[in-house]
């Protein structure tokens, strides 16, 4: 049962700009006294990578795509858990070592809830929106493999039901 | 006609991001790729990899999806975005 | 594999002060570019629980075992995923509407090792960790009842071994 | 000589959080919980709630383990932090 009142706060965002896990935070929480489990997932530039030491990426993606793809991602979640907000921010273009890239914040009523959705956004994410991570490294520039793992943890949502 | 767009290394090997193609609709998104092949044989040794995914009208979709004229058909290799 | 470098900002702390969510997070990111992963959970004083109208709540704990009993959850955590960096604060005393609770936050460099740390700390905190919450309403006051579904995600994680 | 600690709705129903039992060590939980219904008989029914935990030295344990002299015996219901 989606609720309304929540409708407001939940956000969707493809953006070259830094984002503040703060404010995010602080968007899930406000006058919401129904949610009392909160998780979010936040994705860094990390330094070392398939074998590489890491000093900055470049993100990728399809605009005309993008947008529509988290989006489907997102009203899966909440078809399938009793969630209530839902944040999304993904930036694009170049970034640094220690950026953040990624956010995904989830409120619900149910910890088990928010966990769950919360991890399934990430993980669908991971292979079904497009985005393509390019690295640059003190080798050079090169394009991030995509991981049989990312497959496998995308499998394991569908076993589930 | 049908719009083909390519992205990230994909876009890179073939030194395109966009191309029309003009095709008999409604044609399956394989035929797409083979036509695509065949007006640019040097690029069959990168369209032919089996991992490159495939949306049509900005939605996923497996190679035996059908293409209506109009449609925006886009190829990239696996995403590795998060 | 634990790192020297991330155990001075490991926190274990049960308080009865609030705390602020910002500055957890930057502790889990400050001086650490080997980490892409960042998950968070935070509990919340929720209006309606267990059927009733809630305006406040007492946290009880038994203060000689508490912090005991919360580092061995996290120490079955650090031995079960590759984590680098865990922050747990939980408060006691009384709290009210929409305040915070609890708060659990996990770095790593793998996505999935940091979803599962910080949802196995919190499963095992609610069956494992001496506190009870005594919820005010408008009723009267009464004891939380401890919920089966709690002891079914505990079980949850000895299947997965 | 061992130390009982009782906690939350269990501290409020014996009216009591805290008291001394002497007792030949060393014994079961389970011999423990008797002792002090046997001095308590008014405890009995809140006492023997199959559903109360016990620590033994601030470590969860089941009502089989030993207590040795000095340590301090705790019982409380389920727990509902977080």
């Amino acid at each position: 049962m989606p609720d309304t009142a929540h409708q407001e706060y939940d956000l969707l965002s493809v953006q070259n700009e830094d984002f503040d896990v703060a404010y995010e935070y602080a968007q899930l929480r406000e006058n919401n006294s129904q949610d009392g489990a909160i998780v979010f997932f936040s994705g860094l530039v990390r330094d070392f990578n398939q074998g590489n030491d890491v000093t900055g990426l470049f993100l990728e993606h399809y605009p005309a795509m993008t947008e529509k793809a988290l989006e489907k991602i997102i009203v899966q979640a909440k078809e399938r858990w009793p969630i209530n907000r839902v944040r999304l921010i993904h930036r694009v273009g170049q970034l640094y070592l220690s950026d953040q890239i990624v956010f995904v914040g989830v409120s619900s009523s149910h910890r088990e809830a928010a966990f769950e959705a919360c991890h399934f956004i990430m993980d669908y994410l991971k292979k079904q929106a497009p985005f393509w991570k390019k690295e640059t490294t003190k080798k050079g520039d090169w394009w991030v493999e995509s991981l049989e793992k990312d497959q496998k943890a995308l499998d394991k949502w569908q076993k589930d039901e | 006609m049908i719009n083909i767009v390519f992205f990230a290394q994909l876009r890179e090997q073939l030194k395109c991001d966009q191309l029309k193609l003009d095709i008999p609709t409604p044609c399956k998104v394989s035929d797409v790729q083979q036509a695509i092949v065949n007006e640019n044989p040097q690029w069959a040794q990168y369209l032919t990899d089996r991992a490159l995914m495939c949306a049509v009208n900005q939605d996923m979709v497996q190679s035996d999806t059908m293409v209506n004229a109009g449609s925006e058909v886009a190829f990239f290799p696996p995403v590795t975005g998060g």
